[in-house]
């Protein structure tokens, strides 16, 4: 179904600080649903908690704001069951990073499509500020009391690393530059992540937006970065370059596309290669288990069928 | 005499083709009208350590509580000639191996230490020399046991001979030797066990041919020698068809019934082989017509399962996870998000014994209370809890239709001996089986959608996908589903969710949560739940013949606590002669019972071995308690 | 005549540096012998919400429950006066911006869509115009509210001018400006507020400086208009030394003195605070000699963190967590591990409102059950619940010598009442504290050591590294803590476990676990645990003087539950006088007593606003209780 | 304390299936243990769940089996409050890349010096063979209904990305060469992890000791194969080598040492650099907390000093 007259923002107050990057990446998500012509009944906007995690209270489409670093495990099971629906993930570095990693590899390691848009400020948002999985050792963000002494998680390479197939960096503030990542990772089958930059202005003092003005730059920018593999002997080399370019970081900061792999399948096909009743159109959770009686589906002769291997008939002499 | 009950017990080695003797003898049995109930214990070990399958057969065609002593024990090897052979009845039989005969007791580095000790001090005691030849001997001069001797070794090569098999493949025909063997004494025809071997066999015929020649030999041998002594008498009755299943396949299949569509699962014992067994029904083909669709999930953990048959369930479809406790542990914070949401979700939960992990491949019933009050905060839940396996089948339907119905999280508390025991269980009634989807919408208007109305506690519950779009969240909501602090909004929205448990509990019938089995006169009560029921009903029927007349109050849905009937039944009987059983040790059905009724239970009879409660420490049990002892502990069985 | 007691609101948008009028005056007014408690409430938020501070200070010398209608009013913002019009005493002082007086209520975008909606209800029934100026007016006229208006732009003007601050550095000045006006009205003396001020911004000199500048020009202003209409009688007594700190801090500080050595947690409201204070203190100098040094570790989450938490305990480090529901939740799978293992461990557990995400920032008392069963399986825990912040403050110390005495897992459960509540706590008796470690070896002979002997629940327990060396397993073991799976083993083990629970409540005094305030002869009780003493004791005190003689029955330890004394207690009182107070729906208290008793409680007084029970509401409350009703659910407070 | 006389084996019997690579493992662990002399007392092996982790009970000196995934965990407790003690972790591939894969990450973050060994099966073995995070997709183990279609893990690329300092991977069967692994994992300073390919006869059929026979082969036996960082400035392309040969499995797989970084501060170093009282031979484990009387170390005067900041003497007019 079309969009047409769809206001992609409700009017619920958005409560986070003046300034803050989150702003930006709602800015973006509905600019790219807008573009893409997404159906609110048909999207699911999931999230965990946190400052970011208000997201879907923002968006006016179906929203699912659950528990802190579940996100993409919530969305496994809507995108699963009904496999028509478009589902984005939105979270924390906290979140996906840290308490909710495995199943930010676990969802690579699937390939299941959906996008995952990680809102990263290196802090732990709405706790006031503690150190996230993305802060980097040796920084000291305003609250923390001491200069942080646990090296950072690069979200770049642990994405590819778990298997993703759309790899990419946003910055917040850059709105129509995030939007359009986030229209390529919806439209690529596959399971997308978006590292999005987020100046966490309350807290971060650090990675502010004056740090990023300057030493940001965009991948598509040198006319030699193609981060698509076109053919599966291109992967290794497309997966170490982007890599490689996922430790740029400090005077130089890329953003944009890290890697694409179009060619692997998604989970849902490899169900379907299995079962190929799995349908895409008709999916598990619309499928009719009673009758219009209320009687199941599977009714005494079908048991029967399905179950003989259990089924014993007693010979009494 | 031809018996009308026969006891059993098979051991050997896990890993070494021990449930094949269940999974022949099961519904060969069953397909003579009898009522079969096995057991299995094991440890949590995948080869090596002693296992053994525990059965009764009955001609009443029930299958009934599992009780001790064993009128015939067979033995793989010499740990279970050891271990069991003070289970076995005089004047019973023991089929064993010859070729074990000199196995001595230290010799056994599988056995545990603290068992090995004890049988040394109590072989020293009897003046039993402490190898299979002493015990052997001890028990038929002392007890008066027959014993079957076979030689294992003569078997295996006879085999190789005949079939040019390796030495390898002719140990994996051990089970059959004692198939054949009970097959001979028990006279059980052949058709009955080529039915059980062709249902174990099926997919490989060579196997399936050797098998069915080697039970017939060994069994005609047997019989030449012993005759048929443990006959049994002609089925009385019983239904015409039977499921012969372990309590996992049942629920699996009732799940399957029930319309599941969405199962996630982390491998854990005692509970995946029903995911397992969901999967491998997937796709729902009947005459080449596809008739549904399950996806099954392994994931990461099962903090990953539950969130995600959350979120299964917001799409509509029946989604379900099978775990134990560990798992269940895990589980707890997301099940919290979806008690808040309204959100019908179901959880098989098999207990095992705890705490921690525990005694993972045994039996408990000592999760009750931490179901009841898993997660922080406050929120209302179905807890339901079967006592047998066909209870389990229609439970495991109707935890999608509560869960729908009321729109909240439904717990089906399992244990691990309903979930590994085979039954002869009579085919279900499918006709009686009712899918009931409360205000589930698949098809809603376009638009936003207030989902919690502040009015209607069980809403009309437009499904992801459905034309309307709605919003959850963890946080309290307002009507719509966006984060609401207000003091006044808090007031009714935690109101609201509660209110759906008192329409729980006025809209299903307090007898269908509870149920009296016995006379309206009788002069005692036992208390239980969950597969407590098995014993406890054969207990009854035994006590009776001793001339007590007791009665059993079945509680079957813990959560909403079926208060005011329990209440009216308690109040009826002394409380001297009121006797709780559980398989857990601080009574936790008494405390459930207790905190909603203030009735104060005095007797307890507990068990918390892991082992199930045979029918005969029951019965002594009892006696105990209405002869004056407050608590009995049993803790029959290895 | 000078007040007793007074009571009084400061609100404004959080991120505002609203916190400051508590850290401020709290200081001040304890320094002239007042009691003080206040208590912040907040959102979910970081910047914008609407929060505000509720303070009462009292000549009593002791920090006194919380009550309304307040004398004072301090508004930085529009959104505070709206918010709280209804909350000031007629006859009492709104301090407001004059600024703000156009403001219209439809403008303000932060205040959440309920509370505006019956705002715009309330204002049109009662004619006023819904506008800070309309409100005032109302106020004014109607409730003889004495408006005390100030140009907040022209005194940040006046900073700008006289400083040379830039605006938005001038801005900051706003809590000052209340404080300002605070003092005026009250008559603080200058020095009191000085010390408060200097407390708060020691490090900064210059805007100390302007502070004091600002506090006392503005209190002078206000002064000379006014008076000081809210003067207190001088202090008629307390202690001579007072610590100031929130509930987080006070058991930050205990844990200290307690010899704590390893502190894990994940980051979360309301708990995370304390961890931070006790990292600040990682190294225990004073007059640079090193005392003692504690690892504070910020996990991946809370699994790691008690998981964390228990290998310390293994080392012999006093080791604990703290968190709030969530971070509990996950935690329980582990705590089974700690509690099969007889692990000294504590979780410090600040509840806040639940299910799920709940109120994340706001408190409850909704997991006490949760706490008690919380894990698979069965074992023994002890848990603790304060009263106040003194209570807090032992308990915390306590805790560790429980977990350490009878080798079980210690749950401290406070609130979040509690935690950001800042008290004037008279200075602990630091004389009466002992440390009691038990039967922990920090050396033992060389070789295996056997950890759990059959026949002593409370063994001795070499540490990690102790000289001796242990196993420890989740699985049931034998005496070397090995994995054990023998009948009789477990049969031992189980109940040697619950043994240390049976030793522990014939160790620890009931008259520790259980207090009863009030005369003998009281005729009616209200039972109550954790902070619900604060206000149930002023209630009392109130009651008493309209005639109703009351008493207190504040339990202290929830595990295990002092139940002779509760049950001895409770038979003394008509069931119809004793009310159970708490800050849940199901009344977990009552439901846990009643299990342990059998006692029925019919008379509720409950909230679950997240919001403190106040003690004017209270005394309403069990007014109603006593002549009938017998839910009564409590409501006030924004 | 020297290890004179010490028995490393228990008298507990081993319940794994015969043949099965755990005691290779074992047999390793113990050679290695000796011939450093380890001293049991001072030394913690510990373990989450699974065939794997039955370890510790078959070793003589502490052994703590926990819970499922959360061995790395609670031996993080244990060895920062007591730095004195040698750690060791051992777990499945399930246990330490599965549902304990948030931790494994963490450690490598913390760089904390001690040994991570991974029973490397493909399986989950003692829940009955279903497939495990590394087993390659497509892969049909013996009990698996299907091919596995998850993607898989790769322990070594995880290990580095995480940030642990010594990276090897061992082979069960190979009791000496895996000795020598166990050694140099020990003796490094830091957070070490060896992935120890362990054929599980009972279910893995895959991956049996047939399958590695002629495809394994050492890193060391190329004289170019140096995996240490002996300067800063190598690291990145260290990693990027280690990398590059993590990816190598089927006709040949490399076991030996992948990567190591002798430089990074473990995260004693860095607790010590703030607090320069945490002191690695009086842990605070062992501090005295109280006097003999029982009278808590910070005493009233103590309380004072250290709190002065919260206390207010009243005086009253
Ligand atoms: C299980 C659990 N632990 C802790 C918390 C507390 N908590 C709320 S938000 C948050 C972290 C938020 O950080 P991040 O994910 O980076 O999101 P941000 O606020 O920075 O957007 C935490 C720890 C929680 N809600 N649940
Ligand atoms: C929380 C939890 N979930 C599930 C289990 C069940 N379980 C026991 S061992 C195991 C997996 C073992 O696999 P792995 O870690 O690879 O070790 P292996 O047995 O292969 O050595 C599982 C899932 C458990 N004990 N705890
Ligand atoms: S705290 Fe940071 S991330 Fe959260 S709303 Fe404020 S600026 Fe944004
Ligand atoms: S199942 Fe596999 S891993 Fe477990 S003991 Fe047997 S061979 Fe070893
Ligand atoms: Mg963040
Ligand atoms: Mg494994």
């Amino acid at each position: 179904m079309a969009s047409r007259g769809v206001t992609y923002r409700t009017e619920v107050w958005s409560d986070w600080c003046p300034g803050c990057g989150d702003f930006g990446i709602v800015a973006a998500m509905t600019k790219a649903f807008q573009e893409l012509g997404l159906d609110p009944a048909n999207t699911v906007v999931v999230s965990g908690i946190g400052c970011s995690s208000k997201t879907p209270h923002f968006i006016n489409m179906n929203g699912v704001h659950t528990i802190h670093g579940r996100g993409i495990a919530f969305a496994t099971g809507i995108k699963l069951a009904n496999p028509r629906l478009t589902v984005i993930v939105n979270g924390g570095d906290g979140d996906m990073l840290g308490i909710g990693v495995a199943h930010f590899v676990a969802l690579g390691r699937r390939n299941i499509d959906m996008t995952v848009i990680i809102h990263d400020n290196q802090v732990y948002g709405l706790t006031k500020g503690q150190a996230s999985p993305t802060l980097r050792r040796g920084e000291k963000t305003k609250s923390l009391p001491a200069p942080n002494i646990q090296d950072a998680v690069n979200p770049i390479a642990l994405a590819i690393a778990s298997g993703y197939t759309f790899v990419a960096r946003g910055y917040s503030l850059w709105v129509d530059h995030l939007k359009e990542l986030i229209k390529q990772a919806i439209q690529h089958k596959g399971a997308a992540v978006i590292d999005v930059l987020q100046p966490c202005v309350t807290y971060n003092d650090i990675y502010t937006a004056e740090f990023y003005k300057g030493r940001l730059y965009k991948l598509e920018d040198d006319p030699n970065w193609d981060p698509v593999v076109r053919d599966p002997s291109e992967e290794d080399e497309k997966i170490a370059r982007a890599l490689e370019k996922s430790k740029e970081w400090g005077n130089r900061i890329p953003v944009g596309v890290f890697y694409v792999n179009p060619l692997k399948d998604t989970y849902e096909d490899r169900i379907a290669q299995r079962n190929p009743y799995y349908n895409r159109e008709a999916p598990p959770a619309f499928e009719e288990i009673a009758g219009e009686d209320g009687k199941p589906i599977i009714g005494p002769d079908e048991f029967k069928r399905l179950f003989a291997g259990y089924i014993v008939k007693a010979k009494r002499s | 005499m031809a018996l009308s009950d026969l006891n059993f017990l098979v051991g050997g080695a896990q890993g070494s083709g021990l449930e094949t003797t269940a999974q022949v003898l099961a519904p060969a049995f069953a397909s003579r009208g009898y009522g079969v109930l096995a057991n299995r214990e094991y440890f949590s070990n995948i080869v090596g350590r002693h296992s053994y399958i525990h059965v009764r057969v009955s001609s009443s065609g029930e299958p009934k509580g599992l009780t001790y002593p064993v009128q015939l024990v067979g033995a793989m090897d010499a740990e279970t000639i050891f271990t069991h052979w003070d289970d076995i009845a005089p004047g019973g039989y023991l089929v064993y191996d010859l070729g074990a005969s000199r196995t001595r007791l230290i010799q056994i580095a599988s056995m545990e230490p603290d068992l090995k000790k004890r049988l040394q001090e109590e072989f020293s005691k009897l003046g039993i020399q402490p190898t299979v030849e002493g015990v052997v001997k001890y028990l038929e001069e002392e007890r008066k046991v027959k014993l079957v001797g076979l030689s294992f070794t003569a078997i295996f090569n006879a085999l190789v001979q005949k079939y040019g098999v390796t030495r390898a493949q002719a140990q994996r025909f051990r089970s059959s030797i004692l198939i054949g063997a009970i097959t001979g004494l028990t006279g059980l025809d052949e058709e009955a066990v080529a039915f059980g071997l062709e249902r174990r066999f099926a997919a490989r015929k060579r196997v399936l041919e050797i098998n069915k020649e080697l039970v017939a030999a060994i069994a005609e041998e047997v019989r030449q020698e012993y005759g048929e002594p443990l006959k049994l008498e002609p089925s009385r009755g019983g239904p015409e068809e039977y499921v012969i299943a372990t309590g996992n396949d049942v629920v699996a299949m009732a799940k399957i019934v029930g319309g599941i569509r969405y199962q996630a699962y982390y491998p854990i014992t005692p509970a995946s082989d029903e995911s397992v067994f969901i999967e491998a029904n997937e796709s729902l083909n009947v005459d080449g017509k596809n008739l549904g669709n399950i996806v099954v999930l392994q994931t990461e953990d099962e903090i990953s399962a539950i969130s995600s048959v959350i979120g299964a369930a917001l799409t509509g479809a029946r989604s379900s996870t099978a775990t134990s406790g560990p798992g269940f542990s895990l589980m707890v914070e997301a099940l919290g998000w979806a008690g808040k949401n309204d959100v019908p979700i179901v959880i098989t939960y098999y207990q095992r014994g705890g705490p921690s992990t525990g005694l993972p491949t045994r039996g408990s019933q000592s999760d009750l209370l931490f179901s009841l009050f898993a997660s922080h905060g406050e929120f209302p839940r179905i807890i339901l809890s079967s006592g047998d396996h066909l209870e389990a089948f229609y439970d495991a339907i109707e935890a999608y239709n509560l869960a729908e119905r009321f729109q909240m999280p439904v717990i089906h508390l399992l244990d691990k001996f309903l979930a590994n025991m085979i039954a002869s269980m009579p085919m279900p009634d499918l006709e009686g089986v009712k899918i009931e989807r409360g205000k589930t919408l698949f098809k809603a208007p376009r638009g936003p959608w207030k989902r919690f109305p502040r009015d209607e506690p069980l809403a009309e519950r437009p499904v992801l996908g459905s034309g309307a779009w709605t919003w959850y969240t963890g946080d309290e909501n307002d009507e719509w589903g966006h984060i609401d602090e207000d003091p006044v909004n808090r007031l009714i929205m935690y109101e609201r969710r509660w209110k759906k448990m008192e329409i729980a509990d006025r809209e299903i019938p307090e007898d269908f949560r509870a149920h009296y089995y016995g006379p309206k006169d009788a002069d005692f009560l036992l208390v239980g739940w969950g597969s407590v029921k098995i014993p406890a009903l054969d207990a009854l029927k035994e006590l009776e013949g001793e001339g007590l007349k007791g009665a059993y109050l079945h509680v079957r849905m813990l959560s909403p606590l079926p208060k005011r009937m329990l209440q009216s039944i308690l109040s009826t009987f002394d409380p001297d002669r009121v006797i709780v059983v559980e398989h857990n040790y601080i009574g936790q059905l008494a405390k459930l019972i207790t905190m909603e009724t203030g009735f104060m239970f005095k007797k307890f009879i507990l068990k918390w071995t892991g082992r199930p409660i045979y029918v005969h420490e029951l019965v002594e049990g009892v006696k105990e308690a209405l002869s004056g002892r407050d608590k009995v502990v049993l803790s029959y069985g290895k």
